[in-house]
């Protein structure tokens, strides 16, 4: 049977081998964690907390300011030393917290379990607003928002991504093996509150595992798991909706305007967590692989927790390092020092040594249309590419530059080595710049 | 965590094709071609073909050193316009005719225009047709091929497309060259520039293209089908005036042109559909021309006029996006 | 020859009727102020007006929604001709360039990471805020070059942008286009500046820069009046910048240049005794 | 029937105006910066050709030949054009002022284009009937349009390509115009006429 997908898209050696075979490992707790306000698309956190103050693991340190945004709780319990920009994976210092563990790991006593079916939808999302749930694909959104559609658009189909397209990471193929009972069951605590009737779990075939054990978990729930064929980037949220549904978002619009939520294993897990047991999110696994560690494996690491902390827990570096990317290859961020912190987004930390560095100097495009082929938005990104180097902001715009996604399909494949996403990203930034002026 | 470390946009990894790769790859592909030709034209094709491939190097090089560019001879670009344009010559070209068509084919085919990329025509069809119409009886006296010898005596001959054109035009009528035993075409048995004599050689060239996923299947296919449906309704009309379309697949430089040269990336369409109006394009006016034009091979115009189209065709073809089902198409501003 | 007359004067006056009706039906009005306002103006189309080309200022200059000396690529005479044709009188702007607020090329100031791809400041700005260890250094990407339509800036071998005084006509758009403001106005008179852009403690300075301000008030202990210390960075008081250059020869880290007179100090970087970063 | 789709084909093509007749090279040149100009333009020469071979074709045949003004016929081709192209000039800055604009100062060249004068001519020379003049008229503008768009299309995509200082501008666009034109070459004897 032909497996459904999206047109487009490209096959990059996924390097999942190293880590896909090797179990959880928790890492241990670092001398200090760095816990930003702002680790979701949204306002930031407002720190509630203060110098030299104790806090219990689970706490709240940070209050959700406005409606999109999530409260910040405290990782562990310990001392709250400083409040001052740190670096953050965007790149820049940003205001956090940084608290000293006391290792006691003592819970925070207000926290409290619930069974899900003695709860409504509106008491389960404030619910998981509180427990500071949002998705942990690596876009962050706050879960309650994206489970609040308005009351005119009906969702009929709940999708929860176990693609994980991106090469190199494991962290959702590792936790469906491991946890899957877990996921199965916030997958249901999610389907209550969205009342939906079909449930569609999907995973990419090159994890035949996983669909085995999710299938027999799912047995008799009335979530179907759906194998999907591997091609970056089927994990994407409108191509993985049009893989499975066959609709597309509209142009500008979000998922609930075609009828469809996507959520995470990963957010499912958490949201499993949250409702049962009444804990915040406060760690997540991270995949700490690339040629440059010395032992990639999954990591379950509390956030806050810096990098340098995990490359110690996977024996340090290999080789020199090159680049240092948070994320995976494809849509991740390269950063200049270990001293940041993981964050709730944070998939995977991949290690490049020098010598893996693609130092290759962009030569002209050669229109080869490899970038149209591959784009799975049907773009034209060259094109786009082009009229951004030259600053035509109108044009580009006709050409639909803010309908990109960014997936880095087209940079990924163009023989020239141009760095067409980068280039479309300045013109996005222009664009909605220039729309805003008129 | 001695050396400062790389940072740039993502994503972070490459699929490793490059231009150099790609124009390795063409290069390869055209070598059957290439060896068929010196074997069947003998030393004068190598002479070509060397003085082609060198002249277009070094005027590549000059340019780029007199507009103060890093030299960019290195992605083999330039060395792939010689050889396409050498196999567009007549094995009997003298040396001063190759070399001032690579001049042209480089200075005022590509690097006018930027360089590598931004070219509107095909380079070595630009030279190709400046020296048609500057040197006409040079570009039209052909050496039947005679395998295997050095090539220096050789007797001359016409192609089969212009014996085929002077027949009909004295007669009405087809000759019987036209008619009959198409096999040694395909073999390359035929006179011609050095890329026109076998069509087997080419195909297989093409293929292995395709097959490496360097080209698509589109303006192959799309310019080959248009040949045979345009040629066969000449064909069925009128079978002792139009021959066949196998005839016209067969002879000139029709393989030449649908794998190697309309298929140059730079100056075709870049979505596939624009690909499919090009190839067709390419197709129709190549029969018009060959049929009733004052040219007897159609396929270097036919390929020119469609580059010259190329712009219009990408702008009217673009795809409709995802989520977009009334995309006001073509509107540029 | 009557018949030729009679014929061409036949088919004239039938032209002439049918063209006198079509002037009334399809009469258009247009203020010709506009079209003469637009042929004054230089027709750079550069934006510095604030409006999307020179037609677009012709247009409100016309209307009276903007003043007569806005355009700087124009200058004095422009201003002068557009007043002319409103027939009103205007103040004259006083001449200003932009002026590279850094000298800190790639031999005098620190890389903080190797950026790899596109060549634009504001890009590599927005990964971990540019690669130079400055916050505030020129990154010699050249989105200035490309955003100057005069052709006035040009980029040292060692990625720092030069700004050619002569051509620079004064209209900002390499301000707009400079992520880390390196570049400032200052009037076209004044010829010396403090030619760093960071705000940093001297320590910190010396340690990313061999050329920047650290702040130490020498300056302006030598010419009070024509030197201000904002936030540990001097600056000259382009007002009072008369005496500017007697202190150039006593900034310890070479950091006020005349811009013109290029002899009244030797170059940075040729100096063996400039501190080490 | 045949001879009518002849002269079209002749005159789109083989014989194209601008291409290899290089007759209306300046508004060829000057408003093909942009694809929708250039159709407004032809839009336009198309309406000013196809119009102005009527009328003169009439003053040839009806004024000029029966009263043995043969001599007078540049002169009165080019008053009657003159006139077209003003009324041509005032309908477009009603209906169209974007237009009207991007044409600037071309559509009053019209008025002394050889191309126009060209096809009034021409049909003179040529001796063609009423019908055949039209229709050579309008082949003749349709060809004058597709080499126009065309090079516009090229031009755009000219614009963005780093083309050597020395020879940006109309430099590189006469260069493409003499490619284009040599591409052109292919359709030569493709009609015998």
């Amino acid at each position: 049977m032909k497996l459904p997908t999206f047109p487009g898209g490209i096959h990059p050696l996924d390097n999942k081998a190293t880590t896909a075979t090797k179990a959880l490992v928790n890492c241990s707790l670092p001398n200090e964690l760095i816990v930003p306000m702002l680790q979701h698309i949204g306002a930031p956190a407002a720190c509630c907390v203060t110098v030299g103050q104790q806090v219990a693991k689970g706490e709240q340190i940070g209050t959700a300011v406005g409606p999109v945004s999530v409260p910040i709780h405290a990782p562990t319990s310990g001392e709250v030393i400083a409040i001052e920009p740190r670096l953050h994976p965007v790149g820049r210092p940003l205001p956090a917290v940084v608290i000293r563990p006391d290792g006691d790991e003592r819970w925070h006593k207000g926290l409290q379990g619930y069974d899900p079916d003695s709860l409504n939808p509106d008491e389960l999302r404030q619910l998981l607003q509180q427990a500071g749930i949002v998705g942990l694909g690596g876009a962050t959104f706050p879960t309650h928002i994206k489970l609040s559609p308005p009351p005119d658009r009906r969702i009929d189909t709940l999708i929860i991504n176990g693609v994980e397209c991106e090469p190199y990471l494991t962290g959702d193929h590792r936790l469906m093996l491991e946890e899957g009972s877990k996921i199965v069951d916030g997958i249901l605590i999610l389907r209550q509150i969205l009342g939906v009737n079909q449930v569609i779990l999907a995973i990419e075939n090159n994890k035949p595992d996983a669909i085995d054990a999710m299938r027999k978990l799912c047995l008799k729930t009335p979530i179907e798991v759906q194998p999907l064929p591997v091609k970056y980037p089927q994990g994407a949220e409108k191509q993985l909706i049009e893989a499975i549904t066959g609709r597309q978002v509209p142009s500008g619009k979000l998922p609930m305007d075609c009828g469809a939520v996507v959520q995470n294993v990963g957010t499912a897990a958490a949201v499993s967590t949250a409702v049962r047991q009444g804990r915040p999110l406060i760690e997540r696994i991270t995949t700490v692989t690339g040629t440059g560690v010395r032992n990639p494996q999954n990591l379950r690491a509390v956030i806050g927790t810096p990098l340098s902390h995990l490359i110690e827990q996977c024996g340090g570096f290999s080789d020199d390092p090159g680049k240092i990317i948070l994320g995976g290859p494809m849509m991740g961020n390269s950063q200049i020092s270990l001293e940041v912190p993981v964050i709730r987004g944070t998939s995977g930390l991949l290690v490049l040594r020098h010598q893996d560095v693609s130092i290759k100097k962009p030569g002209p495009c050669i229109r080869c249309g490899q970038c149209v082929k591959v784009c799975p938005i049907h773009l034209q990104p060259t094109v786009i590419a082009l009229c951004a180097r030259l600053g035509l902001i109108e044009r580009a715009d006709s050409y639909n530059a803010l309908d990109c996604i960014e997936c880095g399909c087209c940079t990924y494949q163009c023989p020239a080595t141009l760095p067409l996403v980068q280039s479309i990203r300045e013109i996005k930034g222009a664009i909605m710049e220039h729309k805003r002026k008129h | 965590m001695d050396k400062a470390l790389y940072i740039s946009s993502s994503p972070h990894i490459h699929s490793g094709v490059t231009t150099d790769k790609i124009m390795r790859l063409v290069i390869y592909a055209l070598l059957p071609a290439v060896a068929v030709a010196v074997i069947f034209f003998g030393l004068p094709a190598l002479k070509v073909l060397l003085i082609c491939t060198l002249g277009c190097v070094a005027c590549e090089a000059l340019c780029c050193k007199l507009m103060k560019q890093p030299v960019s001879i290195g992605d083999g670009s330039a060395a792939l316009t010689g050889i396409l344009l050498a196999l567009n010559l007549p094995p009997s070209s003298p040396w001063w005719m190759a070399l001032l068509g690579a001049a042209i084919a480089i200075i005022i085919g590509k690097m006018i225009f930027g360089g590598l990329g931004y070219n509107p025509f095909n380079p070595a069809l630009v030279a190709r047709v400046v020296l048609l119409i500057s040197f006409p009886i040079q570009m039209t006296s052909w050496t039947a091929p005679a395998p295997l010898s050095m090539g220096f005596d050789a007797l001359s001959s016409a192609t089969p497309l212009g014996e085929m054109k002077s027949a009909v035009m004295l007669t009405g009528q087809l000759p019987e060259m036209a008619t009959s035993g198409f096999d040694r075409y395909f073999y390359g048995l035929m006179a011609g520039s050095l890329g026109e004599v076998s069509a087997l050689v080419l195909l297989l060239g093409g293929l292995f293209l395709i097959f490496k996923r360097v080209i698509t299947w589109h303006i192959p296919v799309s310019f080959i089908g248009s040949v045979i449906v345009m040629a066969g309704i000449f064909w069925l009309i009128d079978p002792t005036r139009y021959p066949s379309p196998l005839f016209h697949l067969l002879t000139g430089g029709l393989m030449l042109g649908v794998f190697f040269m309309a298929t140059d990336m730079v100056t075709s369409p870049i979505t596939a559909r624009g690909m499919l109006i090009f190839g067709c394009g390419c197709g129709l006016l190549t029969v018009l021309i060959r049929l009733f034009g004052g040219y007897p091979e159609g396929v270097s115009f036919a390929i020119l006029l469609m580059n010259a189209a190329t712009p219009l065709i990408d702008r009217y073809t673009r795809a409709e996006i995802y989520g977009d089902h009334h995309h006001d198409r073509g509107g540029l501003q | 020859m009557l018949a030729a007359v009679a014929c061409l004067g036949g088919i004239g006056l039938v032209a002439a009727t049918a063209l006198g009706i079509a002037a009334k039906k399809f009469a258009v009005e247009v203020d010709p102020r506009e079209a003469a306002i637009l042929a004054a103006l230089p027709g750079v189309n550069c934006g510095a007006c604030g409006e999307p080309g020179c037609s677009g200022y012709a247009r409100a200059v016309a209307e009276g929604r903007l003043a007569p000396n806005l355009c700087p690529p124009g200058g004095q005479q422009t201003a002068e001709a557009l007043a002319d044709i409103l027939g009103i009188k205007i103040k004259v702007k006083e001449p200003a360039v932009a002026v590279v607020i850094c000298q800190g090329g790639d031999n005098l100031a620190r890389q903080k990471y190797h950026y790899l791809g596109l060549e634009d400041c504001n890009a590599a700005q927005k990964l971990a805020g540019g690669p130079k260890s400055c916050p505030g250094g020129c990154l010699g990407l050249g989105s200035c070059v490309r955003a100057c339509l005069f052709g006035a800036i040009t980029m040292t071998p060692e990625h720092l942008a030069v700004i050619d005084r002569d051509k620079c006509t004064g209209c900002e758009q390499c301000l707009k286009a400079c992520p880390r403001q390196v570049m400032i106005m200052a009037p076209k008179t004044v010829t010396t500046h403090v030619l760093c852009n960071s705000h940093d403690k001297g320590a910190e300075v010396r340690k990313y820069c061999q050329v920047g301000c650290i702040g130490c008030n020498i300056c302006k202990k030598t010419v009070p009046e024509a030197y201000t210390i904002d936030n540990l960075l001097a600056r000259v008081n382009y007002a009072q910048a008369d005496n500017a250059a007697l202190a150039i020869a006593k900034c310890p880290m070479k950091c006020i240049r005349d811009l013109v007179d290029n002899n009244s100090a030797e170059k940075p970087g040729s100096d063996e005794t400039v501190p080490a970063g | 029937m045949v001879s009518l789709i002849l002269i079209l084909v002749s005159a789109v093509f083989v014989n194209n105006f601008v291409l290899a007749r290089f007759l209306g090279i300046c508004p060829f040149l000057g408003v093909s910066k942009k694809v929708e100009t250039s159709i407004g333009m032809g839009m336009a020469v198309i309406f000013v050709m196809a119009v102005a071979s009527v009328v003169t074709w009439f003053i040839q045949y009806f004024i000029l030949a029966p009263f043995n003004l043969d001599y007078l016929q540049t002169i009165a081709f080019i008053l009657v054009i003159a006139s077209l192209v003003q009324l041509v000039e005032m309908i477009v800055q009603k209906a169209s002022p974007v237009l009207y604009q991007s044409l600037g100062i071309f559509l009053p060249l019209i008025t002394t284009n050889c191309a126009v004068l060209g096809v009034a001519v021409l049909n003179i020379q040529n001796s063609y009937s009423f019908i055949e003049s039209l229709v050579f008229a309008i082949g003749a503008g349709i060809g004058f349009t597709l080499a126009m768009v065309l090079f516009a299309g090229l031009r755009e995509r000219i614009d963005l390509c780093p083309v050597p200082d020395a020879f940006r501008g109309t430099a590189i666009a006469l260069i493409t115009a003499g490619l284009l034109s040599l591409a052109f070459m292919g359709f030569a004897g493709l009609v015998k006429i």
